[in-house]
Formats: C-alpha cells, structure tokens, sequence
C-alpha cells in the first residue's frame, strides 16, 4: 500500500518519471507491489524520496539486478526503507538490453555505490555519474556479464582451459 | 593529575582481574581440560535416538554409502544431489530377466550399471538421503551404524580415489546379466 | 670464577706471562657453557610457555601419547622437535632482500644477550667477568641487539618487516629510559655499579624476617621494580608490548621474511633477551642468589637454585602477562612510556634518595 | 596530533593476513602509522552464489545458503525458508517455529562468540578466543546432536525442519545455558573491561548513526550507534513477537557513541538476551508436532517476487526471489549485512592508524563468505 501512495505522489511531483506498462515480470503482477520508473529522472526521485519529511526512505536496503531473458531488457530493483517511519518501497527501473544506463544514486545513499558496482559486474548496467564505476565481485579484466541470461563461460581464462568436464568422471 | 592517577589505578585493578581469570583457569586445568587427543581419542558421538522416526532419517553427516544390491536405479538422488556429484547409468532390463528383490522387496527392473560418487565434491548436505525409496544411499554410522560403520577418515592421496565407484560393470558383465534365460528344454517331449 | 681466574690458572700452570691462547682458551670455556645456558633456556621456556599457555586457556598442550614417533611424554621432545624441523627447513632469503644485512641480522640480535649474560653473576662464584660497572654494562648490551632487529626489518624489503623494525626501534629505545632510571634508583642507594657488590648489599634481613631485598627496601623502591619489571616486558617486545611482531596487524614484524635456522635464532634471542632482563632484575631488586629466608640455604649451590628459580618465576609472569592481556597501540605504547613510567621513575630516584637520607 | 606529513606509503593488508577474517584485500595508504585512505577490494571468495541458484530447485538453494555465511548457518537457513514461506503461503506447525527460533538464537550466540573471540585476536589477547570457542564448541555439539553436522546444516527446509529434535535435546540445551551464562561474566572481566581493551576500542572508529543509515549498516553495528533497530522486534517475523527481551544499544560508556568498544558491547549483550529467548522458547515448546507436517510435495513457487529481511547476528538478512513459475528460481539475490558493514570501513577507518584499521575491521564482524557470495 506504501508503494501505491509513493506512485501517486510521484505522479503529481514527477510526471514524466513513471514509467508505463513495464516493471511487470512475467505479465502477473498479482501481489506484487512496486513503483514502476524510468531511468531517466530516478536521480531527482531518489533525492526526493529521501528527503521528503513523510517519506524519509533514507535507508537503502537493496539493489537487485535482473535479466528478464535473453532477447528481453534489464531492470534494476530497489528496495527502500525508512529508518524514522518504519516503511519501505520498491522502485522498479527497466532499462534497454543494448543500452542498460541508470542514473547512479551513489550520492543519494551512499551504500549505493557498492550495490551498484556489484550490478555493473553482475549484469553490465551503466550506472552514470557513479564515483568507481568498476568490477568489485569479480577480477577487473573478466569478460562479460555472469548473471545475464545469456552469459556463457569462457573457454580460458588468461590462458587456462577452463575444464568442463572432470579427470576420472566422464 | 587526578584523571592520571584513576587511569593508574584503572588498569593496574582490571589486569590484576584479568590475571586472576587465567591463573584460575591455570590451576583448574585437570578439570577444564577441553583437549582431545585425536588419533587415540575420538569425539564422542551423539547418541542414535533420534525423536522423529529415526529408522528412516539419518543425522550423521559422514561418507555417503549405497548399497548397491538394493538399488533400483530410479536417480531419484542423482537429481536431488546440488552439486551433480552422484552419476548413473542404467541399463532396462528386459522382461524376462529376474534382477532380484531388495530388501523392502521391491522388483528392481533397472541394472544399475555405473554408480559414481564423488566425496571430493560432495557438500554432505544430505538431500540425497531423504528421497532414496529403498534407503539405500546413506551416510555412514549413526542409525545406519548396523548397516555400515561410521568412517570419517577417508583422505586420500590421490584425488580420484575418492570417486567411489559402487557399481562399475562392464559391457560384458551387462550383456551377461541381462542375457535372456533359454527357454526350458522340451526334448523329451519332442522324443516322445 | 671469571675469565681472569682461568686465565691466571693457566698462567700458573704454563708459567708464563699472559698470552692469546690462554685468552682465547679461557673464552672459550666460559663461552660454551653460556651458549648452552641461553639455548636449554629457550628450549625448557618454549615448552613451559606452551604449556603455560595450554593450562590458561584449558587445554593440555604438546602431548606424546600412544604407538608411533610422538614427542615424548607430556610432550617434552615437542621443542627438541620442534628444533630440528627449523635446523632442517629450507633456507629462504628472498630476491629483493639485501642479502648480506639479511643474514647478518639474526647473528647481532643474538649477540646481544650473549654478551649481556657475561657479566651476570649466576651465585657467589659462577660469573664469567665480574665488572665494576656490571650494571651499565648489561644494560648497554641488552639494548644493544636492536640494532638487528633494524637492520632485519631493514634488509627483509619487506613493508611489514620495515614497519615492525621502526616499532621496535621507537619501542625499545623508549623503554630503555624508565628502566635505566629505576635501576638509577637502586644504584644510588647501593653506591656501587658492580653486580655482586649489589646482590651482597641484599644480604641479611630487614625488620628481623623479610630478606634485605632493594624491592622490600621502602616504597619507592617498590615502585623502582613494578616500573623496571614492566619496562623490561616492553623491552622483549612481550604481549602487551608486542607490537613490533603484533601477529594480527604486521604479521610477523620484523622477521616475517626470516623462515628457518635464521628465524630460529630469532626465538632464542628472544626468550635469551627474556632471561637477560630477568636476571637483572632480579640481581638488583629481588637479591640475586640470596636465599629469600635469610640465613637458610646460603650456600654458592643454593644460590644458582634461588638465581635460577627467581629468574623463573619472573618468567613466567611475563608468560602471565602474554597469555591475559591485549595488545596497546603504538602510541599508547609511548604514552605509557614517556607520560607514565618515566614521570613515576624521576619521582622515583627523588623519593629513594629522600628515603635513603631520612629513613636511612 | 600534531602529524609530519611525509611520502605515502601503499600498503596491501592482504589477501593472506591473519586478520581479514577471510580473504579480504584492504588497499590502504599510510603515512607512517597513520592510514589515510583505505579502499577494500573483494572477490577473492566469490563463488556465484547467485548464479548457482538459477540452476538449483529450491530445496536446493539451502545448502548453498549455509555457505554464505558458514559462521551463522542456521540464521541464513532461516532467512531463506522465511522468504520462501511468505512466497508459498505456507504455515507451519508451532512446533517447528519454535525449534528453529531456539537454533537461530543459538547460532546468534555462536557468530557472536567467533565475533567477539576473534576481534579479542585482532587487539592481541589470545585467551578468550579459545575460551569462548570451547562454548561455541558445546552450541555445535547440540547441533550436530540435532542434524550431525557441525557447521553447514541444511537443517531448516521450506516448510519444515530436516529433523526434530533428538531426545534429551532440551535437557541438553538447559545443561548449556546453565554453565554457559556465568562464562558470559568471565569473559567480559578478562577482556571488555580490561583497561588496554578499553583504550584501545574506546572512542576508536566512531561510527555516527547517520552515517552508518546512509551506508545501509545494521543489525549489532547500528545498535551500537544507538539505532534501536532489530528486525525481530520492529518488523517481527517466525514467532519472536512472542518473546519478551530487550534491544541492547550502545550509549558510549566508555568513549562516543558507535566506537568499537560500543559495537563489542551490543553483541555481549545480545548473546545474554538470546540466552533469555532459548529459555523462552523451550520453554513453551509444544510437545507433539510433525516437522515433516507442512513440507510440500515440491516447492514451485508461484510467478511473482519477493523481498523479505530476517536478523541474521550481522544484522538484516535479505533474499531477494523471482520467480517466473518454473521449478528453479528465476533469480535468487542475497542482501548481505556483511557487504553492507564493509562499505563504510574507508570511510570510518580513515584516519587511524594501523593497528586500528585492524581493530575496526574486527569490531564489523565481517565474513567475508556473506560478502563475495
């Protein structure tokens, strides 16, 4: 109910900010609760989620990344919480597979900057205007995006087959 | 000057405290001696009862054990097993061929040809356990202690002997399994 | 029985004057069994500390129980053991280290107490050199020896190692201080630097019961010991003063690149520094080999037994203190150091030297 | 201080330090003793946690969950069955919540102990460790009585437990808290009141509450900041609305607010509040009950998601779980506390000298399993 209330005052401060039609997975939203937005404006959003003396989401629990499937987009999953009011809410940013940019909330929440590294890694969303964008999980010279749907292993890595099947076992 | 003293005072009290612990500690040793000395003392075991039907359900997280002759092959334990460290083949056997009862006295109507394990990737999370129809994949000792004794020393020095083979046949020993039984001699009657 | 008696022996015998051999000679026969004293010491301290430390932390320690090559009963091969796996180790001197400094170092941190346990007198007779300024001495070379653990942090090229080495250097140097000022003290009241001189101005009693010990001489006296006690654990580099190895922050300090014989002579120096700075403790504040009921057991035997299991007990507190206490930081280490101990020795030599002339 | 700044010097405190807790690299630059920037580089013990999942049923998620955090199995275990249950709509029998309340409480009070044993490690004092291990040793012994494993149990599954208790299971665990509550009092005499330990967390990495809000830290490092915030107590879940304890939260006894001694002093309380939610809850443990009662037959999630936070001893647990309807999870995200507690060491650590970078690391209780995932 929380995220109802958020979508509606974010319709009448940022009207250009929900985005239309997507966040939904598989078609069933059914129980779901989220505030669906775009990319674009979720900078000024966050700072006024933080802000705001009603909201006060000033904690940022989580930053999920997910891939929807391998011909279909990304989306970058928020979960806020309020540490004065004790309630939270779920944004839902979807981004283009080809072109997967969000505006980086480092500065909004600072534990921000770690999440985020971690679904740059992940899943090769661009955060823009992060402080370090880099790998953090995985070695800074890996090639591709592990958890994408489509990802396949290397066969070597700095020159060492990867081995696929084990001595003995066949 | 007075803050100075107190934080003398402070300290030179809390480490005598502190000292007072080991020293008492020190002199308590032949009582609170926690040391096992492993090779000739081993940790007790916990006691088998179990409360929850312990017959069926193994609390003992050791070496994973099958036996083989009750094996029906049905993989359930292939597919519960996370890490993929269970491997078998089966081979149909035809109608006619009898492979035997377990001991739940189930028909087995599968030969289990190969059944691989591997302990040096085995997690011992012992989901494999629980679905085997015939209790026949389980983890040494505990409640199975009758069936086959605990063994936690197992190392190896050479990685692949810890892939153990519980069923490994040959094609031979397959065809000859599995070969059909002739059909009973009639000669005398054709004779007649 | 000091270097000058063998060598007048030797005179004696030969007939001639003073000559290199007879030196050297005599050197040599006080020398080894000072090796040996330092070496057993290491060897027998290893093991109690290890058990020392099992008992306060409920457990039993090295034990050899059972068929098979084990470390003798209760585990008293454990360190004999233990030196024969560092003699037989692989000798590692890492590429970038300064090789001959690397090498060099382990060889001067030993020397130290080496030539410190010259002048120790371990009873009424048995003492290599017996100097007029035993006191001086002792302490000059019993810092001496940090010089190795420089050169060693030094040479490893090893960021830990050079942190450790400038710890040390810091630490030992400070320390140095509040412990040379307390013993200043007891000099004072004594008059004399020599050693036995100082152990015999301990003889007899004191209010008809206590032995004439400088520690039960007045309070200030007192003080003198808790302060030169303490100092000399921070001189050790022992826990709480270990920061210049602190395992958990520089790993191993100054011999973390060592591996081996060479760090093995780390860890003789080590426990040889230990028994150093209790001797002289115990030479100046707790009457040497006087026997500590006056009159009984005065003999030149019984006084090796008494230096020895005073020495020992001094000993194993410092093994007390290792196995309670946490660790200070670098700076509270000099706080400690500079606003505490040595404020507390100057008021020290003041209220012996009141005492001294008041009370007498 | 008065500081002469001279050259920096780069220092790299790991991956192989006795003090990471883990494989942790910290790319720290000194100048002298003093650390003027430090900057943690993790993955060393990355093991695709999240990845793994997509291809595991759910039942099979758990194992791997244990291996996250292998200080508190049970604890992770129960975040995941937690979430997963919430999905399901199932509810299970009395008899199971209260078990797995008495073993996550239990293995709080393990974590805590390996907490407070190693950071009495990280400043140097070797003795308590291994006292406070011997009891962690007796909280695995009722565990590996329980499931026979000692570490990674498996023990909560979705809908259920893998086992009910063992007979003489309560006795046994009565037996524990009796002799374990008086240790309590030792160890804070040997080590929290000891005046070096005192001078050495007092006052050291003060963590202000603002900060760790804004960096997403909780559970016992935001207590110690003086955050009441404990998810069994604001946001109850399972059935610790049923049990009367406190929230321990640092007041800066012995220094500001949210300094390291604070953070040591929150977990040696909590360890005596779990103490009073295990007599609680054995207290009323309902006699009868089949564990295996509410297991389904398979767990097939329905398509939708769900983000649900338990109190793990590190503070707020979530998994994250997607599901499109399939056998397998479609993604599985973990929010560790851990990763969390580890983002704000450059900026609290910052400042300090060595030997209190390593003091603070310890006081976060990090491990590094729950990081790298």
């Amino acid at each position: 109910m929380m995220n109802a209330a958020v979508t509606e005052q974010i319709r009448e401060r940022f009207p250009q900010a929900l985005a239309e039609g997507k966040g939904d997975l598989f078609g069933e939203t059914a129980g779901e609760d989220f505030v669906a937005l775009a990319p674009e404006p979720w900078l000024d959003v966050a700072r006024w989620l933080r802000d705001d003396p009603a909201l006060k989401l000033d904690s940022l629990q989580c930053i999920t990344g997910v891939d929807l499937g391998p011909e279909q987009p990304l989306e970058v999953r928020y979960n806020l919480h309020s540490m004065l009011h004790h309630h939270h809410a779920e944004i839902r940013i979807v981004v283009p597979r080809e072109d997967p940019v969000v505006p980086s909330v480092a500065e909004v929440w600072k534990i921000a900057d770690w999440f985020e590294r971690e679904v740059y890694d992940l899943f090769g969303v661009t955060f823009t205007g992060h402080p370090n964008l880099k790998r953090i999980l995985l070695p800074e010279d890996w090639e591709g995006y592990p958890l994408r749907k489509d990802y396949t292993e290397p066969e070597t890595y700095h020159g060492i087959v990867v081995p696929k099947v084990k001595t003995g076992w066949e | 000057m007075k803050r100075w003293l107190v934080n003398i005072w402070e300290s030179v009290s809390t480490l005598l405290i502190g000292m007072g612990i080991t020293w008492r500690h020190l002199r308590r040793i032949r009582k609170g001696n926690v040391t096992l000395q492993y090779p000739e003392e081993t940790w007790p075991r916990p006691e088998r009862l179990i409360g929850f039907d312990h017959q069926h359900y193994n609390v003992i997280r050791s070496r994973l054990h099958v036996d083989i002759d009750d094996c029906i092959g049905c993989l359930k334990c292939e597919r519960a097993c996370p890490v993929s460290c269970i491997k078998i083949e089966t081979v149909k056997a035809p109608k006619e061929v009898d492979l035997g009862l377990t001991s739940h006295d189930t028909k087995k109507r599968l030969l289990v040809k190969r059944f691989d394990i591997d302990m040096s990737e085995c997690m011992y999370c012992n989901l494999c356990t629980y679905p085997c129809p015939e209790e026949c994949i389980y983890m040494t000792g505990g409640p199975n202690s009758h069936k086959h004794p605990i063994d936690y020393e197992f190392s190896e020095y050479d990685r692949n002997n810890l892939i153990y083979r519980f069923a490994a046949l040959s094609d031979e020993e397959v065809e000859q399994r599995l070969r059909v039984p002739a059909p009973p001699v009639t000669n005398e009657a054709s004779h007649d | 029985m000091t270097v000058d008696q063998i060598i007048r022996w030797f005179q004696s015998l030969s007939g001639s004057g003073e000559q290199a051999w007879m030196f050297l000679a005599a050197v040599v026969i006080t020398g080894l069994p000072l090796f040996l004293v330092l070496a057993t010491n290491a060897i027998v301290a290893v093991y109690v500390e290890r058990k020392v430390s099992a008992f306060m932390q409920d457990r039993i320690g090295p034990m050899g129980q059972g068929a098979g090559f084990h470390a003798g009963k209760w585990g008293l091969l454990q360190t004999v053991a233990d030196a024969l796996k560092l003699l037989l180790k692989e000798d590692v001197i890492p590429s970038a280290a300064d090789r001959k400094l690397f090498v060099l170092a382990p060889y001067i941190i030993f020397l130290a107490p080496f030539l410190a346990i010259a002048a120790i007198p371990f009873n009424q007779v048995l003492q290599v050199s017996d100097l007029n300024i035993g006191v001086f001495y002792v302490l000059a070379m019993g810092s001496f020896g940090v010089i190795g653990l420089i050169l060693a942090g030094w040479a490893s090229d090893n960021k830990w190692s050079l942190y450790g080495a400038m710890r040390s250097a810091a630490q030992i140097v400070s320390y140095e201080i509040p412990a040379g000022l307390s013993i200043i003290a007891v000099v004072m009241l004594v008059g004399s630097l020599n050693l036995q001189q100082i152990i015999e101005f301990q003889t007899g009693t004191r209010w008809g019961f206590l032995p004439n010990w400088v520690v039960f001489h007045n309070p200030f006296s007192f003080l003198a010991f808790f302060i030169y006690f303490i100092s000399s654990v921070a001189e050790v580099n022992r826990t709480p003063f270990d920061i210049p190895e602190a395992e958990s922050e520089l790993v191993a300090g100054f011999h973390t690149e060592y591996s081996g014989m060479r760090w093995a002579l780390f860890f003789l120096s080590e426990y040889a520094n230990m028994l150093i700075v209790t001797a002289v403790a115990v030479i100046v504040f707790l009457g040497g080999w006087t026997s500590p009921i006056p009159g009984l057991f005065a003999t030149a035997g019984w006084g090796l037994f008494w230096f020895l299991f005073k020495i020992g007990i001094l000993i194993l507190v410092m093994m007390w203190f290792r196995w309670t206490f946490p660790r200070l930081r670098v700076d509270q280490l000099m706080h400690v150091c500079w606003k505490v101990f040595i404020p507390l020795a100057m008021l020290n030599i003041f209220g012996v030297g009141v005492w001294a002339l008041g009370v007498g | 201080m008065g500081i002469v700044h001279g050259e920096e010097m780069v220092l790299n405190i790991g991956p192989q330090h006795p003090s990471t807790h883990g494989v942790l690299r910290l790319h720290v630059q000194t100048d002298g003793e003093v650390v003027s920037h430090i900057e943690p580089v993790i993955g060393y013990l990355h093991r695709c946690f999240e990845k793994h999942c997509e291809h595991l049923t759910y039942e099979q998620v758990i194992p791997y969950t244990d291996r996250c955090d292998y200080i508190a199995s049970m604890n992770n275990n129960f975040g995941y069955v937690v979430a997963m249950e919430e999905f399901l709509g199932i509810q299970v029998p009395e008899r199971v919540e209260y078990i797995r309340v008495i073993m996550a409480e239990l293995n709080r009070i393990a974590s805590h102990l390996i907490a407070l044993g190693t950071y009495g490690l990280d400043v140097g004092a070797f003795t308590p460790f291994l006292y406070m291990f011997r009891d962690r040793e007796r909280i695995l012994d009722l565990f590996e009585l329980t499931c026979g494993a000692r570490l990674l149990y498996n023990y909560m599954w979705v809908g259920g437990l893998s086992h009910d208790l063992p007979v003489g299971f309560v006795d046994a665990c009565y037996r524990f808290l009796d002799d374990f509550e008086p240790n309590l009092k030792e160890y804070h005499d040997l080590l929290m009141y000891n005046k070096i330990f005192i001078e050495r967390t007092a006052d050291v990495g003060v963590l202000p509450a603002e900060v760790a809000i804004q960096y997403g830290v909780t559970g016992p490092n935001l207590r110690g900041s003086g955050v009441q915030w404990d998810l069994r107590k604001n946001e109850p879940y399972s059935i610790y609305d049923r049990f009367d304890f406190d929230i321990p939260v640092g007041t800066g006894q012995m220094g500001s607010v949210g300094d390291c001694w604070d953070r040591y002093w929150v977990r040696a309380q909590e360890m005596a509040e779990s103490v009073k939610i295990i007599r609680q809850a054995l207290q009323d443990l309902p006699a009868e009950g089949n564990v295996h009662e509410a297991l389904p037959r398979k767990v097939r999630a329905p398509k939708g998601s769900i983000y649900k936070r338990t109190e793990s001893p590190r503070g707020d647990l979530g998994y994250y779980i997607i599901s499109d309807g399939k056998g397998t999870p479609f993604r599985v995200k973990m929010r560790s506390p851990a990763f969390t507690a580890l983002s704000v060491l450059s900026e609290i650590a910052s400042g300090w000298m060595i030997s209190d970078v390593i003091a603070i690391l310890g006081s976060l209780d990090i491990v590094l399993g729950e990081i790298d995932r």
